[in-house]
């Protein structure tokens, strides 16, 4: 039917956002919550549930274009629109927003986890206070992508870093009332919006639950209209909809790799054999159908289709070693590589599994462990402090590491250049492969998008086959609401992006 | 004169009371508040006085178990007051002690026979199976059977851990034993057993007793000597005779007429003193029985009288100087 | 009496002073701090902007000064500023404490009414049918996990009445605050319920044995005079000694009660600050709960100089 | 009058029992419920001794085609979601818990009876000092200590065991304190010190035996609680980590997901902990009871 | 005893037995005697002889379990208290008969004022105002003897020392002016020249009131100067009863004799002291393996064969002397 104007929508949020900087944040936990407060230059469709280079939108900005050369890309931005404290938005706000992010401008992020996204951009130039350049050092297409990402909003100039954290202000749909930690988020309706008629809440509030049980339970008995997005296991799903039958659930890729970081500096995976034999033991139907009965996605490092845009179709997949349905094949020829590295049934390789302790880590680390036996490898899991992770890996203390990658836009360019390329920072194993880095910057140009996705697809093999970063899976997660709330859409391709909720109203 | 085996002169064991912020003092328990007496070797010096007087405390400075707060202990003409730990060791099997509470005074979890040799053990004096025939050799002289020496004490009764705890003080074969009330938790029958046994033991080993008690026919009984104390105190000392028929103290005499008689004819109870004893921490000025005493005068109240006489003393100002006895009107 | 408390001041001071030295060495030898954690969500860490970030947060500090900074301020009333949020500690932990202690309070009062009379029940009647279903009862609720018995009640109550208690911060209802604080409060004074129990039995069946509870029946005192004047009377020292150390466990009790109902108290917070190793928070908070718990063994000692005329704190 | 049966009576009062083997079964009518806890705690104690044995399977082996499985024949408790056999992870958790259990209470009441013996036994400044630690530690709940300390230390079995132990100290140590003192003044000690005895040889011969009773009656109601505890940390997320099969952790995680859905994964670890701790604490009330010679009818 | 109307109490065969798990203790065993009013009547005997459960027999207080009151009756003033219900012994507890404990120390209860526990007594008996029932206790307190009553009865137990708390039970126990008053070891925990002023105070209050007085002790210094008849017990019976003249002049029964012997004399002027004391060999026997015959055979010097066989049955040897033994004629001779 027609949207109604008004309601509050009550969602529940499944962990204290460490501040309300999105810029600054790194988890979808800030993402989601935030998001509505802001616009964007140009963002992905809300109500399409693959973003895509065909399903990008102005926003802020009210029309794009490219330079013949494709080193500049020219933004022109819309009039009229407000901040929520009143003052006007002019390019000079989307100036000091990016100086930011590349930390060029006087004022610092306390953190800045995506300033790599911008390296190819050389700067930032108004033309008067309605027009933006964006200066590139080489084309890439996919800065587009980036910009139209949820980490991607569009920072005021005239409010510090500092006070984003504790009050952001926005231009979006709503307005930031409060944010109390471990307790709740409020936002109210924005009624100077310059969307006419938008948004149709009247506010939105998070109750800040982290016992997923109770949170869970808070839903079903109808405290909430709506879960967190895309934080309801599969096996809760079945629970949620035998207890609350007319929820609307709905389960999407979140674009999160579970992957293995192998430690190929120190040994035994010093060795390439050992290493493949791993990769080749690997029985990734089994972690898929125990963690997610099914509902999870195999493939490389990009996400497979249908949902993902770039990854590789099924049967290119397949030749990748251990990919092939053989399992048992596989892994004689794994024993093979084992027994050639000087390991077998009566030698085993003792290995520790490090990890985080968080279920989504641990529990396909225990999946790794037992299939590993099968391989002559007796593995050890070594939880790990959430605080104590990543400088362990940094510090290169751990053998073999099951981690979790989210890519935050469905882009090759993210995710290669992040988590492959020699010396960026998320390259925990120091993969390094010079002849692959320059196909990295191949793709990167390439305006052609077809053509790209072959380019793409070689890379992603190749990465496999190098065993730089095992992909076990991509995992999937529900959404669910109350049969009432209307005009959600749960990204396929992206846990970031979909939050926007200014056009989602309540049917009571 | 022989010399002495035990010395004490002028002992005082005062406890402090502490309060307020900083746990400062702020008064004494003047347990003992010089105590002066000797004990000849072979010789039983009796020490009668109502509960809290000081008799356990005098008791425990001797054997420097509690340290004294000044005064002097000399064993065999030795001052061991400030001897320390390692340089008292061997002076402690001179000297013995054997408690009042016979269920107490033994470690429930530990065998007779261990706990007759320990003190043995401890001194190394034997081992094994010369340990074994000392202990069985102990447990014949004080009238236990050898076989009893795997019992555990919960096994014997009131009068056998007594015998217990007196074969342990002589395992050391000391030559003075106090006795800190020894026989007041036993039944009237068994007391006469142990008192005979002390009585025995005495004869055949020749050694001294300190026998407390606060039972004055008791203490007649066992002792050469007698002295009685109060708040801290002696007040009379003196032979036994010469004590028990001759009292000169006021606290002395309502103590012996306080006694029941076992003899329904003679005088009924007649008690000659009032009210109860005072606390020892702020023990009355002047001489501390006054405010019980029925003779006391305004000097009494102000003046501290000290023990004087020969053989028999006597700490009352009434005595002063005539050496008569108090006057019962 | 007066020397008496301020000696007992003296004492407190010296052991939340104590306590300000271990809990705040303690957090710095757990490995990780903010900065970590904060860079653990970006995935990966920028060396030059870790330096900066621990420089503003100001633990590059040698841990001497940090620890004379944060007593500083502690006595001139600054408790410093969140590291998550950014905001003054005071400010967060403030609002909290009114909701714990509501909790807290409700659980002992809870635990007392039902833990003492079943107690004297079952010391009255030891060895009969009731005294054992009454312990048997109190041990069961001494043996299951809190947490555990914290979802079967909301699990429970969502199916049986299609809602469930969860905190609501502006109860509208009686219903609602009842909701709101009694049954959280109820789970967590079911279990000290039962210690109470246990305690107010034993202590009662030991007063039964005494002297004077012959004295008056000699007197021909009734059974109810004698149970509940002469004997109880005098075995609710112990009770008040165990309600008051009830009082500091009851906390850790809330921890896990206040994640299970969602009760936005200082407990859960602790937990959540551990867990960021936001400093300012888990200090401040963990020496207020010191405090809480110091005051509440003196208050203890109080109430037994009240209860019991032998005691009085003269020295 | 009414008749009275003296043979009854006397059998109540269990003056038959006399001799090593009466006398336990008599001490087992007399206390039905500290028989009961005592066979608990038997069968738990040859559970995890014999936990090889007795499981039926492989505790961490995960076998995806049987996940989630209804109790059956093949699975007396059905499996979990990794097609683990929880009767086998139960069988194998019993030795976590008594791990955690005899472990974090060994550990708490031997520093705490060290430490006790020494302040009861030394006095003076040694004693204030002590004194004011286990003020300190006593301030702080027990589980936001352990909370501390399992952060400070990482989560695995030896740290949580750490961690649970510290918190003991302080209680096991103020009990040995104040037997010591009470001790120190009895006849028997001061008897050992006028035979010369040096005083460590004093407080280990003659104070610590006599302590060790109520010592032993609090360590088994300790034993329920460091298992409870435990699984209070595995729901905070702090408990044993995996691959451990811990009771406490696979309570708390599947009675977030699995309530409703395998109840048998929640049940069965909420049976197995509760048992435990129900068997340690009636253990331990009927130990007081026989302990405790004034408790004696 | 010719006169029943002056009788207080009767008791007859009284038997109390405890069941323990070693065995039946016969605690009081076949135990009778009576109390004339102002008559004081003393029990001695030796620690766990059955003094004290014979009268927490007298007051059914026994406690239960283990003990248990098996035969006998007890009249108090004619009536049978055994067959009494609890509500109705509860009248007579405080009233008509009270009893004053061992322990001065631990019998008053510690967190209730004295004034108050004095209070109780009297108003569980008698339908007075508590400002009424107050001005009795103060006046309770000043009989006994306690300097400044009203402010002593506002204290607490502790604030009093162990004489003064010993003189407020006996004021508790006379406030309702009962028939019988038990005394049982009254003065054991106190010092001497203390207990001379408490016995002395029982036996004046007595005499003003009339009271009958069961004296428990184990001294006999103390009957002697109290009592007006005896009754030695031995291993819960009554093995000997005669006036203080008689069993002092001549006891009948060898225990009693020994036990005399035993005791050590202050040494009047004159008298010179002997060397050793006359012990009685052994120890008092458990009370469940009681011997068949007499339980004092072990020890008795002048023990036969008939003694171990068979239970000597309580003889009159004159003047109301009773004695159990099968030589009672002998004993005289004999030490
Ligand atoms: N350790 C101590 N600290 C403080 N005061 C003490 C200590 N030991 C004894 N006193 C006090 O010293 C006084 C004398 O005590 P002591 O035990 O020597 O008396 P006693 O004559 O043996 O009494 P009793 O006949 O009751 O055994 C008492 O008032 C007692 O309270
Ligand atoms: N509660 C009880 N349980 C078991 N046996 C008891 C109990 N009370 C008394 N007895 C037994 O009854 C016997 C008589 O005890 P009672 O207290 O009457 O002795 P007593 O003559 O008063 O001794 P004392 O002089 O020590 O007070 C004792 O041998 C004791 O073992
Ligand atoms: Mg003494
Ligand atoms: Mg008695």
């Amino acid at each position: 039917g027609e949207p109604k104007q008004g309601g509050i929508l009550r969602m529940y949020h499944r962990d204290s956002p460490a501040n309300a900087s999105i810029l600054e944040g790194a988890t979808y936990s800030v993402n989601v919550p935030f998001m509505g407060v802001f616009n964007n230059l140009v963002i992905y469709d809300q109500h399409i549930a693959q973003n895509s280079p065909d399903t990008l939108r102005p926003e802020l900005a009210e029309s794009w274009s490219w330079s013949g050369d494709n080193k500049k890309l020219t933004f022109k931005l819309r009039q009229g629109v407000k901040w929520h404290d009143g003052k006007p938005f002019t390019s000079a706000d989307v100036k000091c927003t990016f100086d930011l992010l590349m930390g060029k401008s006087q004022q610092k992020l306390r953190q800045n986890p995506r300033k790599a996204w911008y390296s190819e951009v050389d700067d930032v130039t108004p033309n008067g206070d309605f027009e933006i350049s964006f200066n590139l050092k080489r084309p890439q297409p996919s800065l587009l992508a980036m910009l139209a990402s949820g980490y991607t909003p569009i920072y005021p100039c005239h409010v510090s870093p500092a006070d984003m954290r504790t009050h952001p202000i926005g231009t979006g749909p709503y307005k930031f009332v409060e944010f109390k930690a471990n307790e709740s988020i409020k936002l109210t309706r924005n009624p100077d919006y310059w969307k006419k008629g938008l948004p149709y809440l009247d506010g939105i509030e998070y109750t800040i639950i982290p016992n997923r049980s109770t949170a869970i339970l808070a839903f079903v008995a109808g405290k909430f209209d709506m879960t967190f997005p895309t934080h309801i296991t599969i096996p809760l799903l079945k629970d949620i909809k035998s207890q609350a039958p007319n929820a609307v659930c709905v389960v999407e890729p979140t674009n999160v790799s579970t992957n293995i970081i192998v430690n190929s500096s120190s040994p035994p995976f010093d060795n390439i054999d050992i290493r493949r034999a791993m990769s080749l033991a690997l029985d990734r139907k089994a972690f898929v159908d125990i963690l997610f009965e099914g509902q999870a996605d195999i493939g490389g490092t990009m996400l497979p289709p249908p949902q993902g845009i770039w990854g590789m179709p099924k049967d290119k997949l397949q030749t990748i070693p251990g990919y092939g349905p053989d399992v048992n094949a596989n892994r004689e020829e794994a024993k093979k590589l084992m027994q050639k590295a000087g390991y077998g049934p009566d030698k085993h390789l003792a290995v520790k599994i490090s990890t985080r302790n968080l279920a989504e880590y641990r529990d396909p680390a225990v999946i790794l462990i037992d299939q590993l036996k099968s391989i002559y490898i007796d593995g050890e899991l070594d939880v790990v402090e959430t605080a104590n992770w990543f400088p362990k890996v940094a510090r290169k203390d751990y053998m073999l590491g099951l981690n979790l990658t989210g890519n935050s836009v469905d882009d090759p360019d993210q995710s290669f250049y992040e988590n492959y390329s020699c010396g960026s920072e998320r390259n925990y194993t120091n993969y390094c492969n010079k002849e692959i880095e320059k196909l990295f910057d191949v793709q990167s140009q390439e305006i052609d998008t077809n053509k790209r996705k072959q380019l793409v697809w070689d890379i992603d093999k190749k990465l496999q086959e190098d065993v730089a970063r095992p992909i076990i899976f991509h995992a999937r997660a529900g959404t669910c609401w109350q049969p009432y709330v209307k005009g959600i859409t749960i990204m396929s391709n992206s846990s970031y992006n979909g939050f926007r909720y200014e056009d989602v109203w309540l049917d009571k | 004169m022989t010399k002495a085996l035990l010395e004490v002169t002028d002992l005082k064991k005062h406890y402090p009371v502490r309060a307020g912020v900083l746990r400062r003092q702020v008064g004494t328990v003047h347990s003992v508040d010089g105590v002066s007496f000797s004990l000849d070797a072979g010789e039983t010096l009796g020490l009668v006085g109502e509960s809290g007087c000081g008799k356990s405390t005098v008791a425990r400075s001797v054997l420097r178990l509690v340290e004294p707060t000044s005064g002097q202990i000399r064993l065999d003409g030795e001052d061991i007051t400030h001897l320390s730990k390692t340089a008292l060791r061997p002076h402690r099997r001179a000297m013995q002690i054997v408690f009042q509470d016979p269920f107490a005074s033994l470690n429930p979890r530990m065998t007779a026979g261990d706990i007759v040799g320990e003190p043995i053990a401890v001194h190394g004096l034997a081992t094994g199976q010369a340990l074994e025939a000392r202990v069985a050799k102990l447990f014949e002289q004080v009238g236990l059977r050898p076989d009893q020496m795997r019992n555990f004490p919960h096994q014997f009764s009131g009068g056998q851990r007594q015998r217990i705890c007196i074969a342990r003080a002589l395992a050391l074969e000391p030559r003075l034993i106090v006795c800190d009330e020894p026989v007041s938790a036993l039944d009237v029958s068994i007391q006469a057993q142990v008192i005979n046994l002390l009585i025995d033991l005495q004869k055949q080993h020749g050694f001294s007793y300190l026998f407390i008690a606060h039972d004055l026919a008791v203490v007649a009984h066992i002792s050469h000597r007698v002295a009685v104390m109060y708040l801290g105190r002696i007040v009379e000392i003196a032979d036994k005779d010469e004590l028990f028929r001759n009292p000169r103290h006021p606290y002395t005499q309502a103590l012996l007429a306080s006694v029941p008689s076992a003899n329904p004819l003679a005088k009924k109870l007649a008690p000659l003193v009032d009210g109860d004893v005072p606390s020892p921490v702020n023990p009355p000025p002047g001489c501390a029985f006054h405010t019980r005493c029925r003779f006391a005068m305004e000097r009494c109240k102000t003046e501290r009288p000290v023990l004087m006489g020969d053989g028999h003393q006597v700490a009352c100002l009434l005595n002063e100087g005539t050496g008569r006895p108090a006057q019962l009107p | 009496m007066f020397a008496y408390l301020v000696r007992r001041l003296f004492l407190m001071l010296v052991t939340l002073f104590g306590i300000s030295i271990v809990i705040f060495f303690l957090l710095r030898i757990v490995p990780g701090n903010i900065v970590d954690i904060l860079f653990a969500a970006a995935g990966y860490v920028d060396p030059a902007d870790k330096v900066d970030l621990e420089k503003q947060l100001g633990i590059d500090q040698p841990l001497v000064v940090q620890y004379l900074h944060w007593i500083g301020g502690l006595l001139h009333g600054d408790l410093g500023y969140s590291y998550v949020s950014e905001k003054p500690a005071l400010q967060e932990i403030l609002p909290r404490i009114p909701i714990t202690a509501r909790l807290a309070g409700l659980a002992l009062l809870f635990s007392a009414s039902i833990g003492i009379p079943l107690g004297v029940i079952s010391a009255v009647k030891q060895g009969s049918r009731i005294d054992y279903a009454l312990r048997v009862m109190s041990l069961s609720g001494l043996s299951l996990p809190s947490f555990w018995l914290g979802l079967l009640v909301l699990t429970a109550s969502v199916a049986m009445f299609g809602q469930m208690p969860i905190f609501n911060p502006n109860p509208q209802s009686f219903g609602e605050a009842f909701a709101t604080y009694c049954i959280p409060a109820m789970v967590v004074g079911f279990r000290s319920s039962a210690l109470t129990m246990r305690i107010t039995r034993s202590s009662m069946l030991e007063v039964l044995r005494q002297d004077y509870i012959r004295t008056a029946r000699a007197k021909g005192a009734s059974d109810a005079a004698v149970n509940y004047h002469h004997a109880l009377k005098n075995a609710i020292l112990p009770v008040i000694t165990v309600i008051g150390i009830e009082a500091a466990f009851l906390i850790g009790g809330l921890i896990v009660t206040e994640t299970v109902f969602n009760i936005p108290g200082v407990a859960r917070f602790l937990v959540e600050a551990i867990r960021w190793r936001d400093y300012p928070i888990v200090q401040n908070l963990v020496m207020f709960i010191a405090v809480v718990v110091v005051f509440a063994n003196f208050i203890v000692d109080m109430l037994y100089a009240v209860f019991d005329p032998r005691i009085r704190y003269t020295d | 009058m009414a008749a009275i049966d003296f043979d009854v009576e006397l059998r109540r009062a269990g003056a038959h029992a006399t001799g090593g083997w009466r006398r336990v079964l008599f001490l087992a009518q007399r206390h039905v419920l500290g028989a009961a806890g005592l066979t608990i705690m038997t069968v738990f104690v040859l559970t995890a001794v014999f936990a090889d044995f007795i499981a039926r399977y492989d505790p961490l082996s995960v076998d995806a085609a049987h996940a989630l499985a209804r109790p059956s024949w093949a699975h007396w408790m059905g499996t979990d979601s990794f097609g683990r056999d929880v009767f086998s992870r139960i069988i194998h958790g019993a030795r976590i818990s008594l791990a955690v259990g005899i472990g974090s209470t060994a550990l708490g009441g031997t520093i705490g009876v060290i430490v006790g013996l020494t302040s009861g036994y030394l006095s003076g400044w040694v004693d204030l000092v002590f004194q004011r630690v286990s003020d300190v530690l006593q301030a702080l709940p027990l589980l936001v200590l352990a909370l501390i300390m399992t952060a400070a230390l990482g989560p695995s079995l030896p740290n949580v065991i750490l961690a649970i132990a510290i918190p003991l100290v302080p209680t096991v140590s103020r009990v040995t304190r104040a037997n010591t003192l009470a001790l120190r003044e009895q006849p028997f000690v001061e008897a050992a010190k006028s035979i010369g005895m040096s005083e460590v040889r004093i407080a280990l011969r003659h104070v610590l035996p006599n302590t060790l009773a109520p010592l032993i009656v609090l360590a088994t109601a300790q034993l329920g609680s460091t298992i409870l505890t435990e699984a209070s940390l595995s729901f905070l997320g702090l408990g044993i980590p995996e691959p451990y099969p811990s009771w406490g952790r696979m309570l708390s995680e599947s009675a977030a997901e699995y309530v409703r859905t395998a109840p048998w994964l929640v049940i069965f670890p909420g049976i197995a902990i509760s048992l435990a701790v129900f068997g340690a604490n009636l253990f331990g009330d009927a130990l007081r009871d026989i302990l405790d010679p004034r408790q004696r009818g | 005893m010719a006169d029943t109307s002056d009788l207080v109490l009767e008791v007859k065969n009284l038997k109390t037995v405890f069941f323990t798990n070693s065995g039946l203790f016969k605690a009081v065993d076949d135990v009778s005697f009576t109390v004339k009013r102002g008559e004081t009547l003393a029990i001695v005997g030796e620690s766990g002889c059955g003094k004290s459960v014979t009268a927490l027999s007298l007051m059914r207080l026994v406690p239960d379990p283990p003990g248990r009151i098996v035969g006998g009756s007890v009249a108090l003033e004619g009536t049978d208290l055994l067959a009494l219900s609890e509500a109705e012994m509860r009248k007579i507890r405080g009233n008509r008969i009270s009893m004053i404990f061992q322990e001065p120390m631990t019998s008053l209860n510690p967190v209730i004022r004295i004034g108050d526990q004095i209070v109780e007594a009297v108003r569980l008996h008698r339908n007075l105002s508590t400002r009424e029932a107050n001005d009795i206790a103060v006046e309770m307190l000043r009989l006994v003897r306690i300097p400044e009553p009203a402010r002593r009865a506002r204290e607490y137990p502790h604030q009093l020392s162990g004489g003064m708390r010993q003189r407020a039970m006996i004021a508790m126990a006379l406030a309702c002016r009962p028939a019988l008053l038990i005394a049982d070891e009254p003065t054991t925990a106190l010092d001497v020249t203390i207990q001379a002023q408490i016995l002395a105070l029982i036996l004046d209050l007595q005499k003003e009131l009339g009271t009958g007085l069961v004296l428990i002790t184990h001294d006999l210094g103390v009957v002697a100067q109290t009592a007006q008849r005896v009754i030695v017990m031995y291993a819960g019976r009554k093995v000997e009863e005669a006036s203080v003249e008689s069993l002092f002049a001549a006891p009948k029964h060898p225990y009693t004799r020994g036990l005399m012997a035993s005791i050590p004399a202050v040494p009047a002027p004159g008298v010179a002291a002997q060397e050793r004391l006359n012990e009685i060999p052994g120890t008092v026997p458990s009370l469940v393996r009681l011997p068949k015959g007499c339980a004092f055979a072990p020890r008795c010097k002048l023990a036969v064969k008939r003694c171990e066989a068979e239970y000597p049955p309580l003889t009159d040897w004159g003047g109301g002397h009773l004695a159990a033994c099968w030589r009672a004629a002998d004993v005289a001779e004999v030490a």
